[in-house]
């Protein structure tokens, strides 16, 4: 059964790209702030669309042939758009004195992407899974590399194509070998086969798949483009990178290896510990020398993404729960901050000492970008501290103690980094004295930001329920077999 | 009048809080009077309360060895542990009331002579009377806790009277020894109220007697906290090894050497040990050792003064030597004849130092040897020094005779080698006091300028001499007279009775002993420095090493001076420790973790992948390319990481 | 033929496209391997669904979707390198060294 | 006879491969590959997959690696030619693959000797349907797919007019 | 009416406001401030009022105030405030101690506005840590007290501020990160999963002695580094010299009692075996604490690293007096912490007054201070008493039952102990010579007097050191039902110390 109709949202996504590509050619100069906010119009109108499946859950939930429209999907859709509306809006703030071409194609790229990962999020079929994120890939390509004129930009997205393309390739490879062994890419088949299948092949199989993946949300080894494809991109693709293919690839990655193919069966829960502690670890130590506030971000958000496969790897509700919860938190609080470093980075660049005084210049701008950074790091009262709290309290659970260990010491070091912006802000004499004229895109962003992160800091519950509403996959499995393989390492010293 | 003995202690500290705050500084401050006024109201009191007891008007409360015991709660803390602030009056208690009061008042009106030309007499009257305050409620609290709360008080007050004269750097380094030196022995208490504590439970002094009665304080223990309260005692009473602040306590003004290192605070460890003799009969070990270090200090105490030319100091040593025989009298079972001892040394002593005092005043000089021959223009100040010289020394009928005498007896019908040490060091007191009288005030002038100025201290100066001398002459014998100190101040050892045990020797020998050596003493010194100082100049140049010895104090004060710069190498150690190795360990260590990862990081990607690019200079490249740096943003070396990782995982899983 | 031949095949193929991916030095030979490991894969699904999984032809109709991934990849890879060629003028990975650290 | 088919076109293919890694000329290489692709062609053939030979040839033989050789024709120099085509870090890589196909060659054992059970029939009209029933989505994004390269592409090989620049 | 949120909570109201004052009313911020300051510290006084100390329970303490409503119901997190008599002293010293150097604070000049936007946050923080019984609440506010103090030091501090401030913040997140550990652990533990300190303390009965010692460890970590006990100490002389002169009174007053404060209210209460497993260990802490920390003052020149490391010594006190298990040693404890709260804030304000005028803190620059400033040194010479216990002020008290309630079970370590207390008396004794006694430096001939706003910060302390040493009831009567209670909750558990 095709039943198109639960991928409304997407598709008419798709078209508003292709009308604002077509609009590009009669924008030219100038007047090209007004396809952004064509695009922004784009993306709340499907968000309205989504609402009707929130509203209705019978009627717009449900099962496609390669796709799947649950909780979680709807979750992730309503992330993903809001990440696309905050950066379309970033982007009008974005080097505002020069000359803008093609903003049409710009919007329709990223909605393009947007698109692809809607699409990532609720594919339950390998290949869908493949081509949604071939679509984002591609995407995030062009848009690294959109200015052209800049050597950095062009050089950025040159790595980050070639090492794109090669782990899609390895990709590729890995869903042939998974094919092989399995018959099919339907996930939602594979499970009667599952248990006498697991060959050689079909183990190699998934790890290629999870180097896609991991590629995606910039797992520790895979890690190595994101700091200088980050660094060359224009400053609105460098927040969007950094947070929509991160959300959507956890989220794939929970449907496939928590829900389809519990990662205990291949026994590879020790492996991806070992390789959520290598990304935190890793993420922030780099990120501790760095002194362009771009690369620094780039680090820091590998670092969270360590974080999130925290709950990744524990598996159970309660870390898919944290994962969920973090990746709404993070959403905010990267985007926050994002918002800072570009009304800074147009006139000052993004060295660290564009910071420099800022609590002199603008006192109030100082004081919540400083929260948003002890948000990232993770200090109680803020939403980052719910978040992480939620995901230790996973591990804890579950049993990995030094999985939370090595968390934990990692949002110590990471304050030190996250600190050091402060530091500029706080301690160092502005250059110049004059307060940076604040855009009321920059403001709103801001204050929607930080009213999220207190929000969800001093009252989390309305975000906590809804997170746990969301957190449930279609199409439910018997319920036993997930647990089964639930994992047990802890030694025994819970009594 | 007895009940409301507790106000005693209380009206000098008022008066001391007044007299800070109240009243402008300067010359003609009326503080002064307000201060005498209030203790010579103290002193009413306590003589009354004194001759009362003394002559048995208020009786012992029944079955009780005391006259009044009040308390009141002060400070409560678990189930059943409570310290009360209370009020004791027994024999002792009275008659220090009464010395301590005596002597003070006198001292307050003799400093109005004396500190007349200072401007800061306000400070000076507050700290006096805060000292007083102390001292009395030292003496009749009834609770050790408070006592010890008085001890430090005292011992602070002393700190800020030597110190008096801030400006100059004597005094302030040798308040920071005294109050440093007693501290040292306030561990030592400190230590004793802990064991007494945590076997008893209690503070009070009425409560552990019955306690110690009841046989619930094991020997070791006793042992324990006599030692400990004998330690404090040592520092507070400047016994044999902590006695060396009390020579440089001189530099504070001579009345209050007087009062405060003569009479009072220097009795202090006296009257601890006397408060809690009952702790010290169950202890024999602990009572031997206070008669030792008594007859120790005694004896070591007179030979030091025996070489030194500053006045002040000679008397310092000799009240070393005093408090040694006062310690050996309760050593040795005389617990009466070392209270009564006390007593009449508080007099003679006060005198001899009020006397010093007025012949500093008038000479402006310490040093004996520029005097000479001041008799003829002090006459008052000789007279009544040469009594208290004849009463220290010895001379029979006076009252340091009966008691130094009394305690010789204790001492003898305890060990007779004692008795000969203490006859010994008899003589050798009246040797010192002799030449020290004949060095100031016979023979002919040495330094004649000083000479034409000296002149006698006015009369509020000479004043309390007479009172005092009057005293030294006839308070030894009233006392003495059938008992009647005797009856107020005794302590029945159940199994040692006064007089028993030890040989009872021949009627004469004692007190013929103790008279021949006085004469011995007297002879010796008129004939070494009444004339000139040839022959005594001829002595200590022959005995070089020994006087040389003497002058450091049997090097004490060069050993605390070493234990004080070991005590500075340890803390410059200590901080060197804290700065580099314990700050390095954990906050470079925390970088050091940082680092670690970075480097591993970075040695992975050197060794492992750049091999072979760090022959990068001999690439044979056209020229366009030029020197390429060390390229850390190879795309292919992160395709290589990818790849390999892909590999090791794959093995890993596959060959499990 | 059985099915093992045409896995080894398709193995070598890809372990060629690995190794020529890391090694060569002009970006476009690295495009190059890339478009071979991708065929290697195609490779791959049509010989299983051609032995293991007959009934239906998803192998195939996957190849064919590959296909067009792999030539998406060609175009934007060339497009890109164009780019860069005009600012850098040259194509040598190594010298992509601007974003370091 | 069908050995005989399947040796030589493998043969053809590896070897090809082979020159399109170790060729000191790009432009050799890039022969190679279409090559490469020629004999992958011939294998599909041999496979019974007859729709998948031609798209081969169509979409890659001559679409693909022609593409590749205007580019190297474009963007390649003078002095690329005879320059060293390989960086030094190929002892590396050749250990990798060692590794790899040591994992490659566990996972291929177990279906030595498998035969085929089916004889091959034209296969089209099934993938027609196929394309059209269940891979109805997929279809359709891959064209969003080719659409968004296609934007990459012109917006990328543009010619240097600096005016109407970027954001 | 709940008193205790609006304790915790009126400063915060304060911060805001003072956040949307402009930038130029400096005088209106600065009225502001102490107005709110001195509001809260009505309101503690209130409370005080209102509190009754003998109202205790049996088996686990008995709150009053009590505020209980439900925060986060999915993580199981309730908003549960209440006090006893082990907090309510403290809450009162956090609250004096906050108005006194909120007046201080007038003398800052530089960026007053974020100031006391700071100083106010780092408030609420204190006291929600010693109001808060539920394990989330208490993490929270004990993580709240970190950035403000970051910024306090880091801003207006000395010449190191920098490396001082971000060193005290990243040496006490390590330790509260282990905290979160243990919080987690209990979380898990209690079967009905719950924070609820109470239930945790009757729950623990179930758990096993080794569960119990990793957690306590991990607790202990968080807590020593802000005793600052022996081997994690090292941020506290460097923070102290580095912060402002009100903020460190602060620092020193407050921020050292939370970590004694979580000792008794989570690792005793909620963790004895643990706790008892590491009571020989704790001693021989307390007594390197003790003696080390005064070595380390006697070294000193810097007369302000000197009353830090002074404070590590009477912290030192502290920790004997919770080796002993016993009511006589808790409460010796508290005592202690409330007086050194009172004398190191009284000791650092007039550092600080010294620090303003001559602009050096070497002991050794000055000389025969005594006659030209009679008051200061008065006030300085009484202080320094107090510190080092002399009898008849606040500092003996708490001290000789620390060293009662340890003496009955340790006796060889509290007699080693009783040294540090001869080193004190030498180290300040020293700087009392060196600074006031002896001859005039001339170089300090035109020094002010301390002034009006100096004396009325520091004029309470003093009255109050004096009165908390004649007569120690006042406290103790507040404290003592309580720690009777606490300290034979486990009674047949410390048995066999005993």
């Amino acid at each position: 059964m095709l039943n198109l109709h639960l991928l409304y949202p997407e598709i008419g996504l798709a078209v508003f790209a292709l009308v604002l590509l077509t609009a590009d050619l009669f924008f030219k100069g100038g007047k090209g702030k007004f396809l952004y906010f064509l695009g922004v119009f784009s993306a709340c109108l499907t968000l309205g669309i989504l609402g009707l499946a929130y509203s209705s859950p019978e009627t717009y939930q449900g099962l496609g042939t390669m796709w799947t429209v649950d909780p979680l999907a709807l979750f992730f859709k309503v992330l993903i758009l809001a990440t696309v509306i905050l950066v379309l809006l970033l982007s009008v703030e974005y080097k505002p004195e020069a000359a803008h071409g093609h903003l049409g194609s710009f919007s329709a790229l990223v909605l393009l992407s947007a698109v692809g990962m809607m699409l990532l999020v609720s594919a339950v079929d390998l290949l869908l899974i493949f081509l949604a994120l071939e679509l984002v890939s591609i995407s995030s390509f062009i848009l690294v590399g959109y200015e052209r004129k800049d050597l950095r930009s062009s050089e950025g997205a040159m790595k980050y194509f070639i090492i794109g393309a090669f782990s899609s390739a390895l990709m590729v490879y890995g869903i042939s070998l998974f094919y092989g062994s399995m018959g099919t890419t339907r996930l939602t088949e594979i499970y009667p086969l599952f248990a006498q299948r697991s060959s050689a092949m079909f183990i190699l199989g998934c790890l290629l798949i999870l180097v896609g993946f991991g590629f995606k949300i910039s797992m520790a080894p895979f890690h190595l483009w994101v700091a200088d494809a980050y660094e060359g991109a224009p400053t609105p693709v460098t927040a969007f990178l950094s947070v929509a293919p991160k959300i959507a690839g956890m989220a794939v990655l929970l449907r496939v290896f928590t829900h389809f193919v519990p990662l205990a069966s291949l026994d590879l829960s020790h492996v991806l510990c070992f390789l959520a502690m290598l990304t935190m670890t890793v993420g922030n130590c780099t990120a501790i020398f760095q002194t362009n506030v771009k690369r620094l971000l780039a680090y820091s958000s590998i670092a969270q993404a360590g974080y999130m496969l925290i709950g990744f790897v524990t598996g159970g509700i309660l870390g898919r729960e944290g994962v969920l919860l973090y990746s709404l938190v993070y959403l905010f609080m990267n985007l926050g901050i994002f918002a800072v470093v570009i009304h800074l980075g147009n006139e000052d660049g993004y060295e660290l000492d564009a910071f420099d005084g800022l609590a002199k210049r603008d006192l109030a701008l100082a004081l919540l970008s400083t929260f948003f950074l002890l948000s990232l790091a993770g200090i109680p009262p803020l939403a980052g501290f719910i978040a992480k709290f939620r995901l230790f309290q996973s591990a804890i659970q579950g049993g990995w103690y030094w999985l939370a260990v090595v968390g934990v010491l990692n949002s110590v070091i990471s304050v030190y980094y996250y600190m050091s912006i402060a530091h500029h802000m706080f301690f160092r004499e502005p250059r110049r004295a004059e307060p940076a004229r604040r855009g009321w895109i920059v403001t709103g962003t801001v204050a929607l930001a930080t009213a999220a992160i207190f929000l969800f800091g001093l009252y989390p519950e309305p975000a906590l329920s809804t997170v746990r509403l969301s957190a449930e996959i279609l199409p439910a499995r018997a319920a036993g077999a997930a647990r089964a393989a639930a994992p047990s390492t802890g030694p025994a010293l819970l009594p | 009048m007895l009940e409301h003995v507790y106000w005693i202690p209380l009206i000098p500290l008022f008066t001391s809080v007044v007299i800070l705050f109240g009243g402008k500084e300067g010359k003609d401050s009326k503080m002064p009077y307000l201060g005498i006024a209030a203790m010579a109201w103290c002193f009413l009191q306590s003589s009354v309360i004194f001759f009362q007891t003394l002559t048995g008007r208020i009786p012992l409360l029944e079955g009780k060895e005391y006259f009044l015991y009040e308390r009141i709660p002060w400070l409560s803390w678990g189930p059943n542990l409570k310290v009360h602030l209370g009020v004791l009056i027994d024999g002792p208690a009275a008659t220090l009331l009464f010395v301590v009061t005596l002597v003070s008042l006198l001292v307050q009106i003799y400093s109005l002579g004396y500190m007349y030309d200072d401007k800061r007499k306000k400070r000076y009257y507050a700290f006096l009377s805060f000292f007083t305050a102390a001292m009395l409620g030292l003496v009749v609290s009834s609770s050790l806790l408070i006592l010890f709360a008085a001890w430090e008080l005292v011992g602070v007050s002393s700190y800020l009277l030597i110190g008096f004269w801030f400006e100059k750097p004597g005094p302030a380094y040798a308040a920071k020894k005294a109050f440093i030196t007693t501290k040292l022995g306030d561990c030592g208490f400190y230590f004793g109220l802990l064991l007494l504590f945590s076997y008893t439970g209690t503070f009070d002094l009425v409560m552990l007697k019955s306690h110690v009665a009841q046989g619930l304080l094991p020997l070791e223990a006793a042992t324990a906290i006599g030692i400990g309260f004998l330690i404090g005692a040592i520092g507070k009473s400047a016994q044999m090894p902590l006695f060396i602040w009390l020579p440089d306590a001189m530099e504070g003004p001579t009345p209050v050497s007087a009062l405060i290192h003569a009479a009072t605070m220097v009795v202090a460890g006296i009257y601890l040990v006397a408060r809690v003799y009952f702790i010290y009969t169950s202890a024999p070990l602990a009572l031997g050792a206070v008669a030792w270090v008594g007859l120790f200090t005694a004896f070591l105490a007179a030979t030091m003064a025996v070489t030194a030319y500053d006045i002040k100091k000679v008397l310092a040593y000799s009240t070393i030597s005093q408090l040694g025989y006062m310690m050996l009298g309760l050593g040795v079972y005389g617990y009466t004849s070392a209270l009564f001892h006390l007593t009449t040394h508080a007099f003679f002593k006060a005198l001899l130092f009020l006397g010093a005092g007025s012949v500093i005043h008038s000479v402006h000089t310490n040093d004996m040897r520029e005097m000479g021959g001041l008799i003829k223009r002090m006459p008052a100040t000789a007279t009544t020094m040469g009594i208290a010289t004849l009463t220290i020394a010895g001379m029979p009928l006076l009252s340091g005779w009966w008691s130094k005498e009394a305690v010789l007896h204790a001492a003898y019908s305890h060990n007779w080698g004692m008795w000969l040490l203490g006859v010994l060091t008899a003589g050798l007191t009246s040797f010192y006091m002799c030449r020290l009288f004949f060095l100031t005030f016979i023979g002919e002038p040495r330094d004649p300028h000083k000479h034409q100025h000296a002149h006698e201290s006015p009369a509020t100066m000479t004043g309390p001499l007479w009172v005092l001398a009057m005293l030294s002459l006839f308070a030894g014998g009233l006392l003495h007279y059938n008992g009647l100190f005797e009856h107020l101040v005794h302590f029945e050892v159940v199994g040692h009775g006064e007089h028993a045990g030890g040989s009872h020797a021949p009627a004469f020998l004692l007190p013929g002993a103790a008279i021949f050596v006085f004469l011995l003493g007297l002879g010796f010194a008129y004939r070494l420095y009444a004339g000139s100082l040839k022959t005594a100049q001829g002595l200590r140049d022959r005995f070089e090493w020994a006087a040389d010895t003497l002058e450091r104090r049997y090097y004490f004060d060069d050993f605390f001076l070493w234990l004080v710069s070991l005590s500075d190498k340890l803390a410059a150690a200590c901080f060197w420790i804290d700065s580099r190795v314990v700050d390095a360990i954990f906050v470079d260590g925390w970088a050091l973790v940082v680092r670690a990862v970075a480097a591993a990081s970075d040695f992975f990607d050197d060794y492992f992948v750049d091999g072979a690019v760090d022959g990068m200079g001999t690439l044979t490249q056209d020229a366009g390319w030029g020197l390429r740096k060390l390229v850390r943003g190879q795309v292919q070396e992160y395709l290589l990481y990818v790849s390999l990782a892909v590999a090791v995982f794959a093995t890993f899983l596959i060959s499990r | 033929m059985s099915l093992s031949h045409y896995l080894v095949v398709s193995a070598a193929l890809f372990l060629i496209g690995l190794f020529g991916a890391l090694t060569r030095r002009n970006t476009i030979g690295i495009l190059m391997s890339i478009e071979l490991i991708f065929n290697a894969a195609n490779l791959n699904l049509v010989a299983f669904n051609r032995y293991l999984h007959f009934d239906a032809l998803h192998g195939n109709v996957i190849t064919l979707f590959v296909m067009g991934i792999a030539a998406a990849e060609a175009v934007v890879g060339l497009a890109l390198l164009m780019a860069i060629y005009r600012n850098l003028n040259t194509i040598y990975a190594e010298d992509f060294n601007l974003l370091k650290g | 006879m069908e050995q005989i088919v399947f040796y030589s076109l493998s043969a053809v293919t590896l070897i090809a491969a082979l020159g399109v890694v170790t060729m000191r000329n790009v432009l050799h290489s890039a022969l190679m590959l279409g090559v490469a692709l020629m004999g992958v062609a011939g294998l599909f053939a041999a496979l019974g997959a007859d729709f998948l030979f031609a798209g081969q040839i169509v979409i890659y033989v001559t679409g693909v690696a022609v593409l590749v050789l205007f580019v190297v024709m474009l963007a390649g120099r003078e002095s690329d030619l005879h320059a060293r085509q390989t960086n030094e870090k190929w002892p590396l890589a050749v250990a990798i693959c060692a590794v790899i196909f040591f994992g490659f060659w566990r996972c291929i054992a177990p279906y030595a000797g498998t035969p085929t059970r089916t004889q091959p029939e034209p296969s089209t009209r099934a993938i027609g349907k196929l394309l059209l029933s269940d891979y109805a989505l997929p279809f359709e994004l891959i064209s969003l797919i080719l659409i968004a390269a296609m934007i990459g592409a012109i917006l990328f090989s543009r010619g240097g007019s600096a005016a109407e620049d970027a954001p | 009416m709940e008193l205790l949120s609006t304790i915790t909570f009126l400063p915060l109201l304060g911060g805001l406001v003072i956040l949307c004052v402009p930038k130029e009313k400096v005088g209106l911020i600065r009225g502001l401030a102490i107005f709110t300051t001195a509001a809260t510290f009505a309101a503690s006084l209130f409370l005080l009022g209102g509190f009754d100390p003998n109202l205790v329970g049996e088996s686990i303490p008995k709150l009053q105030y009590v505020e209980q409503l439900n925060w986060i119901p999915s993580l199981g997190v309730h908003y549960f405030m209440g006090v006893d008599g082990l907090s309510v002293p403290i809450i009162l010293l956090t609250t004096l101690l906050s108005f006194l150097a909120a007046i201080y604070s007038i003398g800052i000049e530089t960026r007053v506005k974020e100031f006391f936007f700071w100083y106010l946050l780092l408030e609420v923080g204190m006291i929600g840590v010693f109001c808060a019984m539920d394990l989330f609440l208490f993490y929270l506010f004990w993580e709240l007290t970190l950035v403000p103090m970051y910024f306090l030091i880091g801003v207006w501090g000395g010449p190191k501020k920098e490396f001082a401030a971000i060193k005290f913040f990243l040496f006490t997140l390590f330790g509260s990160v282990f905290m979160l550990l243990g919080i987690l652990a209990l979380y898990f533990a209690s079967t009905p999963h719950t924070f609820n300190m109470l239930e945790l303390m009757q729950a623990n009965g179930s758990w096993s002695r080794s569960f119990q010692i990793v957690v306590f460890i991990a607790f202990y970590l968080g807590l020593a580094v802000k005793i600052p006990a022996f081997p994690f100490h090292t941020w506290l002389p460097l923070a102290h010299v580095e912060a402002p002169t009100p903020v460190s009174v602060i620092l020193a007053g407050v921020l050292l009692k939370m970590g004694v404060y979580g000792l008794i209210r989570i690792s005793y209460s909620i963790l004895p075996a643990g706790y008892e497993w590491f009571l020989p260990y704790l001693i021989i802490i307390a007594f390197i604490n003790i003696v080390y920390g005064a070595l380390c003052a006697m070294a000193q020149t810097d007369m302000k690293k000197m009353v830090a490391y002074s404070s590590v010594n009477h912290m030192g006190y502290c920790l004997l007096g919770l080796a002993a298990v016993s009511t006589t040693g808790f409460n010796g404890a508290i005592f202690q912490m409330i007086t050194h709260g009172i004398i190191t804030g009284a000791l650092f304000l007039l550092v600080g007054v010294l620090y303003d005028r001559a602009h050096t803190r070497d002991i050794t620059a000055f000389g025969g201070l005594g006659a030209k400033l009679p008051v200061y040194s008065g006030i300085m010479a009484l202080t320094c008493f107090a510190s080092l216990g002399l009898p008849g002020l606040a500092g003996f008290v708490g001290e000789f039952m620390c060293f009662l309630g340890a003496f009955a079970y340790w006796k060889f370590w509290t007699t080693l102990s009783v040294a540090g207390i001869l080193i004190t008396a030498a180290f300040f004794l020293r700087m009392m010579q060196k600074v006031f006694l002896g001859p005039f430096n001339e170089k300090w001939k035109d020094l002010p007097e301390i002034n009006l706003r100096e004396l009325i910060a520091v004029g309470p302390l003093a009255v109050l050191t004096v009165l908390f040493g004649v007569w120690p009831q006042l406290i103790l009567g507040l404290t003592d039902p309580t720690v009777k209670m606490i300290s034979n909750m486990y009674e047949h558990m410390f048995q066999l110390v005993r």
